[in-house]
């Protein structure tokens, strides 16, 4: 065991929000060049846990030991002084700033003694050698607004090495990287461990924690419910923990092969890359997998077939008739929805009650002349709540008091409580835990079952592979390739995904 | 919501008690008509400008609405003998025009609201003292419009009317806010513009049709308040009157983040507003407080309210927490690091 | 005292002129211990906030008002739903065509007639005058301006544009250097508001134009004062809102006390405005201050 | 941003070129010494306000604050024959003492800006015409201060005193928002303010921090004004000004939704303003358009500005599709559906 003598503590954490115990007498603890595997189903209090070690929340009770010195609570200047870095969940960049800036926020080198004036000379040759240990394409004094949701990722994760910090926290750090990236940002974890720093790392997706973890450690509901040594950690022991039982395997096959072509998309151009026609065809009860990097296009794609965007050059064909997409109710009118990629900006109504959040998108029903009544409203959400088993005690319970998996629910609901010929899924599992993924997966092939066809956008391989009746990879806002069954695997979609064609 | 509503409620009738206890001419059905007279006068653009609000928005221009479109409502009448009630349909839809370009302005061309009505407020009273040359819009001596008098300033049953215009337009925009779909939706655009556009709602045309209804109901209102008054002096009428309107709507509840307010608590807030310029005048407070008392008593309504909301979900989450404890006093921890 | 009448003196909106009446009232309060005397001010200078002042007042059972309108020709309706239900006034600015008992103050027209002579007398050979003000909408300002220009009809004296600054001081002098800049051909400046004359007096003493530009005032702001006794001034026509507080008041009381005979057949009174000029500026000042123990 | 002042100032020059070529006169030195004069005047205090703005907020107060600041200075000095000079740092404390209030208001109670200081708006003024009896406040003829005359009204080397305070100010706010920890902090709270207070940083501190800068330069400008028009009219003194204030700042390119904007941008909308006012009354246009020219400028500009900057985008992303098109002329595509 590397480092056996903790140099971190934390002891018997708990932490409640108004409704919620977030922590539940919690222990951690972290030894130098330790890489700990945090998991935990949505809700679990992962985030939280790790809020309080990084000192921007106060627990309610418990004891932290850093170094022998207890304390109660940390402030975020406390924390950084004892060298914990955090990488948060959510973004936390300021895109009006460079990215020097970025990284040195709170803590930039100064000149000019008691004036405080920022040395930006200082801060660019501080960060350069930061950027080139992650190999990225930015430069100190891009501005963060001309950077990509990946990029700026990266730069968090940049702005956490900054810190010469003893311990690194990483709170799902790979939510919106692809596997390229992925593998880069696990080498920075290796290194980090060799030179004696300890990272928290707390991820979704499963591989990734087999890849690096020395120990793992399993939350659920705001207690520890067990841990595994590096000999003990594999996919289906974790599981267990995570949701107390085991998990069918991801693929279902159709129960029909699939039908006629329900949508089809023709050289389609949108804004991005307006010189790439996109052509693209999904059957009635299929799962179609639209795999590529990040920035590849494939959400511009989806935001111009809901009418969101509006594509310079192309056409839409649904059953075969060609229609025109102008707006999302026009998509919405004819049976093409989408589930964006950011539930909560475009997903969404957070503090809007369960119901009325279902009932959104298709509120003109639920009215008789033009007055909506609350009561069908209500007994359709509690029948969508039963059909996908959101987990709330009330459907007049605001969106924001559930787990991501549940708000990802809801925002299914939205649309299933409709006629849906297409459904376009826009990373449809992300930040979603394992459980839920399933649950969800299931709801898909239902679906698909159901003569739905199915475009799933997903930068998650194990997604990718696992649940698709095809693939389809993009390249630069081209497709690059198709996949049947046969061929799926990670080295093919990665091939197509960077260019290359498959031999 | 209710729950605020309510506590305005009880606000205003401990206001009212102990005015009517220091001078009980409060009381006096004169005093109570010529305040109602007040609240109707200034409560039915605190609606539209409520809408406003609740989408996120901003109306800063209806004071100066009020002087154009007063100043023009004259001219028809007098100038062009245009019939009134055509006019006055005219002046509605001169409001709703303006309530367009607003509209256009902060859904198409993407300006933000405070930027767009700021203009408005600086161009519409810019041009309505040109259109007079800086005098007066006013009527002669003698020229009376027996139809127009009575629906603007007479009474039905002691009632004036500007107050039950004001209740009708309250009623009718309280059904129109709470219980049609395009009331919802007008929540939706001010909570999450960005979801509500994924959900299919046309979030351009629900933004604009609030700054259509704003400028409808401040049409509307400019007529009975030039009614009033009985005439425009441009370089004043009308001045500072937004700050009434988005005064009444954020005590009645309306957040100027958006999504938040409702039709009653606009009312009662139009009420305690007028109520309070008319406790200053009754009581013998020098006129020069009048303003300080409107200010003291939004800022305490306000912090009291937020200070409330704070106190009940801290409670709230107490007793969530008492409960969650009882229910698990010792979950079965295990622990293996 | 809560059984001795009020009677109200309303004015048209906050200013240091009104401090001249309230003297002129406490002075009559002190011959009429029967009656409670009060001056108000409407909250801002427009008839909405004057009307609902008096309506309130109405409500609160004050026994009678005399009123300086904000604007009497629209204000006509408001006026007479207050003369129906008690005895009303107006002060300052006439109201005609209402059923009130009586004016009484002075007339704006002869008022600017008065600086209109005072124009003449600055610009012997002739010149160009320049009017600033307030409010150009605003009765009192009309009169005098037309008071200005009939008696100027005919003369070489001419006045070429009126600047207006919505009762912004700041503007109000802002005009006037704009103007010093953009019209050296005009050699006499009138202010017609209280507060234009000294923003006058400032700006072209700044500009190092005193003397070359004549000055002539209304009202009796201390500034103005000061230039006329230094002779920068030409001069300033003063009314005497002092007169319009004292024998307002004592009218009034009389009226509201039974004796109908106090108000004359044609029910205007006139105080005549004065001419307030090197000669008797320092007089005229001694009693000002005396009366209102101003510093 | 550098791009944005230039366009600015670019638009000033040719406003500037015009009236010239209309009136000649506009060169005089007076004339440019008088416009100097009132950008200073107006302009020390946009510059609080630009601060205020960059945080995400907004104080709607400072109109207020100057009538009620200047009574104050002027009762200092006439009334308790205060000494000027500490008079005018008492004012520059008072306006700190509000800024601090509405700090507080806006960080500890959470209250809304907007909220916050249209009740300072409606408050501070009432006070201040409570204090003077709705009378005015002013100095006896002939009562001067030479010193504090020289300090506010004289000029040096024909620079009025007064631009030479705002470009002073100017210049040291200009180093404190572009080149200080703090300014930076600004933009960050302005930007995102619980990102901010991730990153370690107290941002009710700095929050409060602007709003107390905002009223110290308040403070500042308030007896420069009071000077300027030698005494104070409380009921109408400084009427709208927090408008020129916001308007100044805006068209200065800071943005209402915070994180936004220069202080050379704020320099220049404050020119601006000021130079559309002197053409008002320079090229004899009725003062009745004087507010609809200005209006009408501020939104001409800020559409063109927001016009521009999507032009750019939209060029910048065309060229760049033009550059891949360029290294990929004929990408290997292998097509399999
Ligand atoms: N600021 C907050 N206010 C109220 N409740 C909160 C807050 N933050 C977290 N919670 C609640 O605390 C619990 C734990 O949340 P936490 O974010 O720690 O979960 P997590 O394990 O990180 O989940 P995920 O995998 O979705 O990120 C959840 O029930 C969540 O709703
Ligand atoms: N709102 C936006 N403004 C500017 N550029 C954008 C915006 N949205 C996307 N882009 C850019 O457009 C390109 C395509 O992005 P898109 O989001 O469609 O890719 P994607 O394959 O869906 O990747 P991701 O997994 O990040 O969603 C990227 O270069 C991205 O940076
Ligand atoms: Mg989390
Ligand atoms: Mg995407």
């Amino acid at each position: 065991m590397p480092g056996a003598v903790p140099f971190l503590e934390l002891l018997s954490i708990s932490k409640t929000y108004p409704g919620v115990v977030a922590l539940r007498d919690v222990s951690l603890s972290a030894a130098t060049g330790e890489v700990i595997g945090l998991i935990g189903e949505n809700g679990a209090g992962k985030s939280t846990l790790m809020r309080v070690l990084g000192g921007v929340v106060a627990p309610s009770k418990g004891i932290i030991r850093i170094d022998g010195a207890e304390s109660a609570s940390l402030t975020v200047n406390e924390a950084t002084a004892a060298g914990i870095a955090f990488v948060h969940q959510e973004l936390n960049l300021f895109d009006n700033l460079d990215v020097a800036a970025n990284v040195f926020i709170g803590r930039e080198p100064l000149w000019g003694g008691p004036l405080k004036f920022v040395d930006r000379k200082a801060m660019y040759a501080r960060v350069q050698p930061l950027l080139d240990r992650l190999n990225v394409d930015f430069r100190p004094d891009t501005s963060v607004s001309e950077l990509s949701i990946a990029q700026q990722q990266l730069l968090e994760i940049a702005k956490a090495l900054s810190f010469d910090a003893r311990l690194v926290i990483m709170d799902e750090p790979t939510s919106s990287l692809t596997l390229t990236e992925t593998s880069r940002l696990l080498e920075v974890v290796a290194s980090l461990k060799a030179s004696g720093v300890s990272v928290i790392f707390i991820s979704h997706r499963l591989n990734e924690i087999e890849q690096c973890a020395d120990r793992v450690v399993v939350l659920r509901d705001g207690c520890t419910v067990g841990a595994l040594d590096r000999q003990q950690i594999n996919h289906d022991a974790m599981i267990r923990l995570m949701i107390g039982r085991d998990l069918k395997s991801l693929y279902v096959p159709p129960a029909a092969p699939p039908g006629s072509s329900m949508l089809d998309i023709e050289a389609m151009r949108t804004s991005t890359y307006p010189e790439q026609p996109v052509s693209l065809s999904v059957r009635k009860g299929e799962i179609l997998g639209l795999a590529g990097l990040i920035g590849s296009g494939r959400t511009e794609l989806a935001r111009a077939v809901f009418g969101i965007d509006h594509p310079s050059a192309g056409a839409i064909r649904l059953e075969g008739q060609p229609i025109v997409v102008g707006s999302p109710r026009d998509a919405i009118d004819r049976g093409i929805y989408l589930i964006p990629e950011d539930r909560k900006r475009s997903g969404l109504l957070l503090d809007v009650s369960i119901t009325e959040n279902i009932s959104l998108p298709d509120l003109a029903s639920y009215a008789r002349a033009t007055l909506v009544r609350a009561s069908t409203e209500i007994a359709n959400a509690e029948q969508q709540r039963r059909r996908l088993r959101i987990k709330v005690p009330d459907v007049g319970d605001p969106v924001s008091t559930l787990s991501g998996g549940n708000q990802q629910k809801v925002v299914l609901a939205k649309w299933l409580s409709m006629r849906p010929r297409v459904i376009i899924f826009d990373e449809p599992t992300r930040g979603v835990d394992v459980g839920s993924k399933s649950e969800i997966y299931e709801i898909m092939r239902e679906l698909a079952d159901a003569g739905v066809a199915i475009l799933m956008i997903s930068s998650d391989m194990e997604e990718v592979i696992g649940v698709s009746d095809r693939i389809a990879v993009m390249h630069e806002g081209r497709i690059s390739g198709f996949l049947d069954r046969d061929d799926f695997s990670e080295r093919n979609v990665l091939k197509l995904a960077v260019g290359s064609t498959i031999s | 919501m209710l729950k605020k509503d309510l506590g305005l409620f009880i606000l205003i009738v401990v206001v009212a008690a102990v005015v009517a206890f220091l001078n009980p001419r409060f009381l006096s059905p004169i005093n109570l008509s010529n305040t109602a007279n007040q609240v109707g006068l200034f409560g039915i653009v605190s609606i539209g400008e409520g809408f406003v609000i609740i989408t996120g928005g901003i109306d800063l221009s209806v004071g100066s609405q009020f002087a154009l479109l007063g100043v023009l409502f004259i001219d028809l009448l007098v100038i062009y003998q245009v019939h009134w009630a055509i006019a006055l349909l005219m002046m509605v839809a001169g409001g709703m025009m303006l309530g367009t370009i607003h509209g256009f302005l902060v859904t198409r061309m993407r300006m933000q609201p405070f930027v767009v009505t700021l203009c408005g407020l600086l161009i519409y009273r810019g041009v309505a003292r040109y259109i007079t040359g800086d005098g007066n819009a006013g009527f002669a001596f003698g020229e009376t419009y027996p139809w127009l008098d009575l629906l603007t300033k007479g009474k039905s049953f002691g009632v004036p009317h500007t107050f039950i215009a004001f209740a009708m337009v309250a009623i009718l925009m309280g059904i129109v806010l709470h219980r049609t779909v395009f009331g919802r939706y007008l929540f939706a655009v001010g909570k999450n513009e960005e979801a509500a556009r994924y959900s299919g709602i046309n979030t351009r045309r629900v933004i604009s049709a609030a700054y259509i209804i704003c400028g409808a109901l401040t049409g509307l209102a400019s007529v009975f308040m030039t009614m009033y008054v009985n005439g425009v002096t441009p370089s004043v009428h009308g001045n500072f009157y937004e700050l009434y309107a988005i005064a009444a709507a954020v005590l009645g509840g309306c957040s100027l983040r958006g999504g938040e307010g409702s039709v009653l608590g606009i009312v009662l807030g139009s009420i305690l507003l007028q109520l309070l310029q008319n406790l200053v005048n009754l009581l013998g407070i020098p006129s020069s407080l009048n303003f300080a008392v409107m200010g003291g008593v939004i800022l305490i309504g306000v912090l009291a309210d937020q200070q409330l909301v704070r106190y009940r979900r801290w409670a709230t989450a107490r007793s969530a927490a008492a409960r969650l404890e009882e229910a698990a006093p010792s979950a079965a921890v295990k622990q293996s690091a | 005292a809560a059984d001795k009448k009020t009677l109200a003196f309303v004015v048209n909106g906050a200013s240091d002129f009104w401090k001249n009446a309230e003297a002129g009232i406490k002075k009559a309060q002190g011959e009429l211990p029967d009656y409670n005397l009060v001056l108000k001010y409407p909250e801002q200078a427009t008839t909405a906030a004057q009307q609902r002042l008096m309506d309130d007042l109405v409500a609160s059972g004050v026994a009678s008002i005399m009123v300086s309108a904000v604007d009497p020709k629209t204000e006509t309706e408001a006026l007479n739903n207050i003369a129906t239900q008690i005895p009303l006034f107006t002060t300052d600015s006439d109201a005609p065509n209402t059923k009130r008992i009586a004016y009484i103050g002075s007339s704006n027209t002869a008022a600017g007639k008065q600086a209109g002579e005072l124009a003449l007398k600055a610009l012997p050979d002739g010149g160009k005058c320049m009017g600033f003000v307030g409010l150009p909408s605003a009765d009192n300002a009309r009169e005098r301006i037309e008071g200005v220009r009939e008696t100027i009809k005919g003369s070489k004296v001419e006045l070429v544009d009126i600047r207006a600054d919505d009762v912004d001081q700041a503007r109000a002098k802002r005009n006037v250097e704009d103007t010093i800049t953009a019209h050296p051909e005009v050699t006499c400046f009138i202010g017609f508001y209280s507060y234009n004359t000294p923003r006058i007096y400032e700006a072209v003493k700044e500009a190092g134009q005193l003397g070359k530009i004549k000055i002539v005032g209304f009202d009796e702001d201390p500034v103005t004062l000061g230039g006329v006794k230094e002779g920068s001034i030409i001069g300033t026509v003063v009314q005497q809102p002092y007169e319009w507080g004292y024998q307002g008041m004592k009218l009034m009381a009389k009226y509201v006390g039974g004796d109908k005979s106090v108000i004359p057949a044609d029910p205007i009174i006139i105080i005549p405005t004065k001419i307030i000029d090197s000669t008797n500026v320092d007089s005229f000042w001694a009693e000002l201050k005396q009366r209102t123990g101003a510093k």
